[in-house]
């Protein structure tokens, strides 16, 4: 590490406010790696919203500020080939993060694969109606996704489908959620709870916004126990409702892990150094980090037990306050 | 001479041989039929639209009709709609308040972060959360009496710093949980009216347009004005009643009235007299036709204002503590996406103009039950979000085109 | 010049007979580089009809909105009452007993004849008494003989003559002390005309102040007491219902050369010519 | 009965100059319950001023407005320029030569007094040519007597009876085969009432017909060669100028005991007591 | 003594003595002050609300002002500013338009498809997408115009409608990705002005202003009305031209003046001249003031209206192909978010009204940029989302707050 760069621009843009992951833990852990490598370094912190244009300025306005590496989560994973493009033009190194860009090819891309987390919670959730053994006739399953406008959660839904597909059970309906918003959520599964009543054996949702939707949903149709609901992004929220028995699973991504990987990256390139790579995707060297599936079985080990920086992912004192306090202590969490 | 015009009639407000009247209720139901050719039909015509869009939803999947999914769609209608009743007040001043999304999702992050993560009792959060919404509003009040200021800049201003507030609010934490089996909870997911008090408020309306019309029917025939004949009114509130009967009949089938949908039903009949029937009522109505012609006549055309963007603000922050508890849970999309338009959309499809001086607390009602019954028929048919978004806007424009028809006639006989 | 010769005109007038209720002094009014008015003095006495003449343009209507607090004068000062007042807006000038009658009406053409006659004194506020309220509105328009079909169709539906009785009636519900009337009658047919002249001599007899606009001289001499000219938004001359007509419209003008002489002379001269060809 | 009398009236008239212009039969005009108008019956001949007078809503502006093209009639029909014509809209009134001076004014406050003047009709379409406007203007309110301080300020800060003058110089500016004018002169001093009236005999000596609305006799009197009563929404008799006063508010308000003569008659008696007293 | 009003001018506008007036131009620079001092200042307020916040974000983080980011800054404030001069026209006949956002998009994607996909050339696709936004636009108009149908209403349908239409395009293929040195491309990210020909075309504004003035000045006193003094005219010439001189000097430092920009300052000044010096222009503004006045005035008032929507449309789908251009893809959220709001909000902070009758092609102009610049300053700071919200909302409320302000005194000083 000795002809490191001991001071640069860095820029990390963030696509989203779908859920609080890239401020809570993305951006923290690329910061405190960044700290780590290299003091003297600036590290400049962008959220699009959601929007590929305000993307594209924060992008440009990276480069006007000096950024030499760009660590880019991309709204729209195609549009972003443009902005590849604009920064390798100018010199700029880019590290595409958490989604790919398939159609130019970045610097290095380091990820946990969306794709494969939506496989991963359809195909648990199917693991697990085969365990109680449901069978395929006694009825079908809900799929909910992200919002139509949003390229990830395509790569969400493709890998429902995927993990879905080798399960055999039907899929009754299906919705794209405007916006990833839960109310829409709420009242689309509300009316398939009409619809379908005690034939919704399980729902697959995008994540757990979505999924604690559907919860509600089922809740206020007093239907009692609530039919196995997937989630994802492992928010305090879903994970409370993990702990109280009403989601089935969640997807645990502490995202330090990666965001640290991102920062190493960065500091390699801007070395000149050529940083190694697991594979290789769309044209680019990468590295892909597998998430863990959680469940009421494995969230202690996997949530409380589990540190990234030495921190657990999530403290008992966040998660099992009073209401859950109860669950906590059946998976033995806490005291 | 002067006589003829006395002849006619002795009844003060019947002088005029130019207007032709009715009495009786023969006389009624055919004026009724004259009011249906000349357009003038407040807001039988957006009922028309609904009736379409009930007929081609439930057409296309009978669990539409459904008792437990017309449930569904109240206790979806009641939040929206509580905002909207809001709305109409801005929109009555000729104001309007784009930020009441922003200010409904940060009322439920106010409850979830009062209520669950420090322990505050629940009615207390609420409270806050609504007075917090009211300072709002008093906010923007202030911008526009004391500095002028187009509300639409101040609440485009206001949506985009209530939300950063609701971000920070909810940023440590993300979504909040509220707690299922609490009595706010319950009440925006189960809590349904007792069938026997269910049959027995659907009564009410129509007592109280009885007792209410044969008074001043009475007092009206003392003071020498003419009056509405009783046995008109007696059918009409027979109609009324067997109405109202028959949809607690038919929703008591499953799952019964929501009581959140009751609160929405009672706030909506509140603003409407305070609309109708009171000082500030009339004077918001004043404001919004004609604002300096208000002030000439002495009203504190600020104070009204005031009260108009206050007002607005604690339904949203309200609306938005209702679709916490719907959701059981204060998340960080609470409040954003259509709300906002959903939200005006619903009193203007109600019949409240967007220019000011023109509008009623029901439009709200009937607007945000057109919206979800779209919305809520839309989810029985399984189609891709391209088409969803296509057919959500073609059934809209439907619903208001019948309205539209029926204003041109209107305006055609001289009634606009 | 022009001064002094009233001056003389109504020193052999009696004084008008209550105390002053109005006084004005020095009241100026700029719009941008508008000049409306110039030091103005003015001063109403109780039971006493002012009729304010002027041409088109002249002030008038500035003033009245300046003594209705509508608009606040640049400069000057407001006696009413034998106290200095400031009107900050017109719900102060309302409450000290000043009604208005405004030339643009200003009423709200979405509510109807009742709301806009009671607009802002509603009887009982919390629950309003339409059937009160719809007596008294047909009993003032009756008594100004006004022609209105029905009281509950909004303003909108009027015509121009019915809209002005309504702002009338608005302005009797009050118990004012000041009255202002900007063009009462221009709108008005003759039966509404001659009930509203009825009506001032009414209310004057009553011991309030009246202060009327109007270009009718006719109208304004059958019931002023006073007459107040200004031109180009400056006193031009106080006469007395006596005054000529010639008089009168010399001030307003400022030139006894003008259309209205003008005219009458060349109709005379026609008159006659034709009178000759007949012969 | 009515209608017999006046006939007789007009027999010993000489009938107008030029041919028919305008030519209404059993015009109605319904909104809602109200009958505006019923079976009016109307002719205007070239180079003939006819006066439109009634009491307040006796429904002359919803005739006018009708003439014009706003409103549509429930029934009855229009002969125009000797051909049946619908006035759809109002451009189909103006395109036909038929201009109008509504009550209401009909200006955009926002616009300035040149825009205001030309609004539909500007000189060179594709770029504006502002100075010929301007000098236009003030050509046209100069011969009005106006007193405006400036055509480059909008309209809505000036006083009533500017507004006026420029509504009128608006309909001077076609070359109109008819010229309606609803009440033009309500608002307007001494002197510009003067040139509205001489405008309206200039006109008329043009060969234009003229329709005028008014509720002060004397004007009605002074330019009108034929006066025609509207009341209650209905034909009430055609009079000529040389008609007396008395005659005229009887035909408008149908009766000979109205509010007109009733005050006539109290002021001559208060004044022969005065009169006694004095002496 | 009629003639006292020839008496103190011989000119035609100079009759009136209450009328202050100066010539010359210490009197023309004295009048500048009077009207400071009454708030007669157009969009001034604006532009010093635009001062205050370079300032500002210049000084926490002087890479704000550098010429490369202003580069960017105009070409992020082309995409929608385009958009923002069709939400002028509708503004101006007092109606709106919501779906702009999604027309823009549903163009974008017709470019995408028709162009990259089908392989049609790309000026056809472009015009193509166009058109097809007129189509939309004048749907809007024949909704309004027959059925009578307000606006808010018939376009916030067309927007789910139109993104709809939107989705299902790309719904087989997601984004589109436009060719990487095409010339689209290379227009929305690369191109700029040749440095000579900017300089020259600095000069351009100034020199037609002059030789205008002059014209008009002579052709004032030919007609014997007051006209400016040649003298106050060229210092005037002399500031414009030194200033914008001196922005493409700066701009021209680094990049350069993008030729979008360009395009949208070509677009703002052809719709000013047509708002402003045609028969067309007028009418839109006596519509928009009063429609009824228009109709009587013999204005084909339905005409006005489909124009209005029409070139809205228009506006908003040539945005949406620059948007697409500066991205270099069409992509499924393209249009959505905040693109609507942007629009609406340019046109109403440069100072058009929401009520129709009052506004200005460069108000998009200066609103646009005003927006830009509190996004692009904001961009410069690392903040949490929350906060970014928050001021962006709040230097949003800032700049509109100088606006509010002069405007009241300019109400109180007569001239509103
Ligand atoms: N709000 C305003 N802004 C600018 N100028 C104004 C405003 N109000 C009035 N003026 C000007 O002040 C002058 C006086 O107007 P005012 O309305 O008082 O006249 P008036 O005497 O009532 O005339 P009229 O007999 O026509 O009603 C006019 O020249 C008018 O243009
Ligand atoms: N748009 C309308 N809707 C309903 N009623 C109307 C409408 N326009 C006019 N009326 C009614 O028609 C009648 C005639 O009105 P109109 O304006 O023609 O009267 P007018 O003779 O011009 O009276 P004035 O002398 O007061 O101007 C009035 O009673 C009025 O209430
Ligand atoms: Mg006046
Ligand atoms: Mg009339």
């Amino acid at each position: 590490q000795s002809a490191k760069v001991t001071d640069a621009t860095v820029a990390f843009l963030m696509p989203d406010q779908s859920s609080t992951r890239y401020e809570e833990h993305d951006y923290p852990g690329f910061e405190a790696e960044m700290k780590k490598l290299c003091a003297g370094c600036k590290v400049i912190y962008q959220n699009a919203n959601g929007d590929a244009s305000r993307q594209q300025q924060q992008f440009n306005s990276a480069i006007s500020q000096g950024a030499k590496a760009i660590v880019l989560d991309p709204v729209d994973s195609t549009a972003a080939a443009s902005l590849v493009k604009m920064a390798q033009s100018q010199g700029v190194k880019v590290i595409a993060y958490d989604r790919p860009i398939p159609s130019a090819a970045a610097d290095y891309y380091v990820s946990f694969n969306n794709e494969e987390i939506g496989k991963m919670i359809a195909k648990s959730l199917v693991d697990h109606l085969k365990e109680k053994n449901v069978q395929a006739g006694d009825g079908g399953l809900l799929e909910i996704n992200g919002s139509p406008t949003d390229a990830a959660a395509g790569l969400i839904k493709k890998g429902i489908h995927a993990g879905l597909a080798e399960g055999g059970y039907p899929i009754l309906a299906e919705f794209d959620t405007p916006e990833w918003a839960p109310p829409k959520a709420q009242q689309w599964a509300s009316g398939q709870i009409t619809r379908f009543g005690k034939k919704i054996i399980g729902v697959v949702a995008a994540n757990d916004g979505t999924g604690g939707a559907a919860v509600a949903a089922f809740k206020a149709a007093g239907i009692d126990p609530v039919p196995p609901v997937t989630g994802n992004d492992a928010t305090i929220a879903g994970l409370q409702l993990i702990i109280a028995g009403d989601q089935y699973n969640t997807i645990s991504k502490p995202s330090e892990i990666v965001a640290a990987a991102a920062a190493n990256v960065a500091i390699q390139l801007l070395s000149g150094e050529t940083p190694k790579a697991d594979t290789t995707l769309f044209d680019t060297p990468t590295q892909l980090f597998t998430p863990a599936l959680v469940t009421a079985e494995n969230l202690k080990a996997e949530i409380i037990d589990k540190t990234v920086n030495g921190k657990p992912i999530q403290t008992p004192e966040q998660l099992c306050t009073d209401r859950y306090a109860e669950g906590c202590k059946k998976l033995g969490i806490g005291s | 001479m002067t006589s003829d015009v006395k002849q006619t009639a002795t009844l003060l407000d019947r002088g005029d041989v130019r207007v032709s009247h009715d009495a009786g209720i023969g006389a009624t139901i055919r004026s009724s039929i004259d009011k249906v050719r000349s357009g003038d039909l407040g807001s039988l015509p957006v009922v028309v639209g609904l009736v379409i869009i009930w007929t081609v939803f439930g057409t296309l999947n009978p669990t539409f009709l459904s008792s437990n999914n017309l449930a569904n769609l109240l206790f979806d209608a009641s939040t929206v709609g509580v905002i909207s009743l809001g709305i109409v007040c801005v929109l009555m001043v000729g104001e309007i308040d784009l930020s009441v999304g922003s200010i409904s999702g940060f009322a439920s992050a106010m409850v979830g972060m009062l209520w669950v993560n420090q322990g505050w009792p629940v009615a207390v959060a609420i409270i806050a959360a609504v007075l917090v919404g009211g300072l709002i509003g008093s906010l923007y009040a202030l911008l526009f009496n004391r500095l002028g200021m187009p509300s639409f800049v101040s609440t485009l201003a206001g949506l985009l710093a209530v939300l950063g507030m609701q971000l920070y609010l909810l940023g440590a934490t993300g979504s909040i949980n509220l707690p299922y089996g609490s009595s706010l909870v319950n009440f925006g997911q189960l809590l349904v009216i007792p069938r026997p008090l269910a049959y027995l408020c659907a009564l009410l309306p129509g007592v109280v347009m009885l007792i209410s019309g044969y008074r001043a029917a009475q007092r009206r025939r003392q003071a020498n004005l003419s009056s509405r004949s009783i046995g008109a009114l007696v059918v009409r509130v027979a109609a009324i009643t067997i109405l109202l009967e028959f949809v607690v009949f038919y929703l008591n089938q499953d799952r019964g009235i929501p009581w959140m949908f009751a609160l929405f039903v009672a706030l909506a009949i509140v603003m409407n007299y305070a609309l109708t029937r009171t000082q500030w009522g009339r004077s918001m109505a004043a404001v919004g036709g004609n604002r300096e012609a208000a002030r000439r006549a002495g009203i504190n055309v600020r104070l009204i204002y005031t009260s108009a963007f206050v007002l607005c603000a604690m339904f949203a922050a309200l609306g938005g503590v209702l679709a916490a508890a719907r959701l059981a849970s204060a998340s960080q999309q609470a409040g954003t996406g259509d709300v906002n338009l959903n939200a005006i959309a619903a009193a203007v499809i109600g019949g409240t103009s967007l220019f000011g001086g023109r509008g009623s607390a029901y439009s709200a009602l009937l607007g945000i039950i057109v919206i979800q019954s779209i919305a809520s028929g839309l989810t029985m048919l399984d189609l891709s979000s391209a088409l969803r978004y296509m057919i959500t806007g073609a059934v809209l424009a439907i619903a208001v085109i019948v309205d539209s028809l029926a204003r041109r006639s209107r305006v055609s006989h001289g009634r606009a | 010049m022009k001064g002094s010769r009233q001056m003389t005109d109504a020193s052999n007038q009696a004084a008008p007979a209550g105390e002053v209720v109005l006084s004005l002094k020095g009241i100026s009014k700029h719009f941008g580089a508008v000049s409306a008015l110039t030091d103005i003095d003015l001063d109403v006495h109780a039971g006493e009809v002012v009729a304010l003449v002027g041409d088109n343009g002249a002030g008038k209507s500035t003033l009245v909105k300046i003594l209705a607090g509508v608009h606040q004068p640049s400069s000057g000062e407001i006696t009413f009452g034998g106290s200095k007042v400031t009107l900050a807006d017109p719900s102060a000038a309302l409450s000290l007993g000043i009604a208005t009658v405004f030339q643009d009406l200003a009423l709200c053409e979405n509510l109807d004849v009742v709301a806009n006659i009671f607009l802002g004194r509603e009887l009982s506020p919390l629950k309003l008494d339409e059937t009160a309220m719809e007596v008294r509105a047909w009993t003032l328009l009756n008594e100004l003989s006004a022609r209105i079909p029905s009281v509950r169709i909004p303003i909108a539906s009027l015509s121009g003559g019915q809209r002005q009785t309504v702002a009338i009636a608005r302005s009797l519900l009050l118990e004012p002390k000041l009255i202002l009337l900007d063009e009462p009658t221009a709108a008005l047919g003759v039966a509404q005309t001659a009930e509203v002249l009825n009506l001032i001599e009414r209310v004057r007899d009553r011991g309030l102040g009246v202060v009327m606009i109007s270009h009718n001289m006719e109208d304004v001499r059958a019931v002023a007491d006073r007459i107040v000219v200004l031109r180009l938004g400056r006193n031009n001359g106080v006469f007395y219902p006596d005054a000529s007509n010639q008089e009168l419209v010399t001030a307003i003008t400022g030139a006894s050369e003008n259309a209205v002489s003008r005219r009458a002379g060349r109709r005379q001269a026609q008159q006659d010519m034709r009178q000759e060809g007949q012969i």
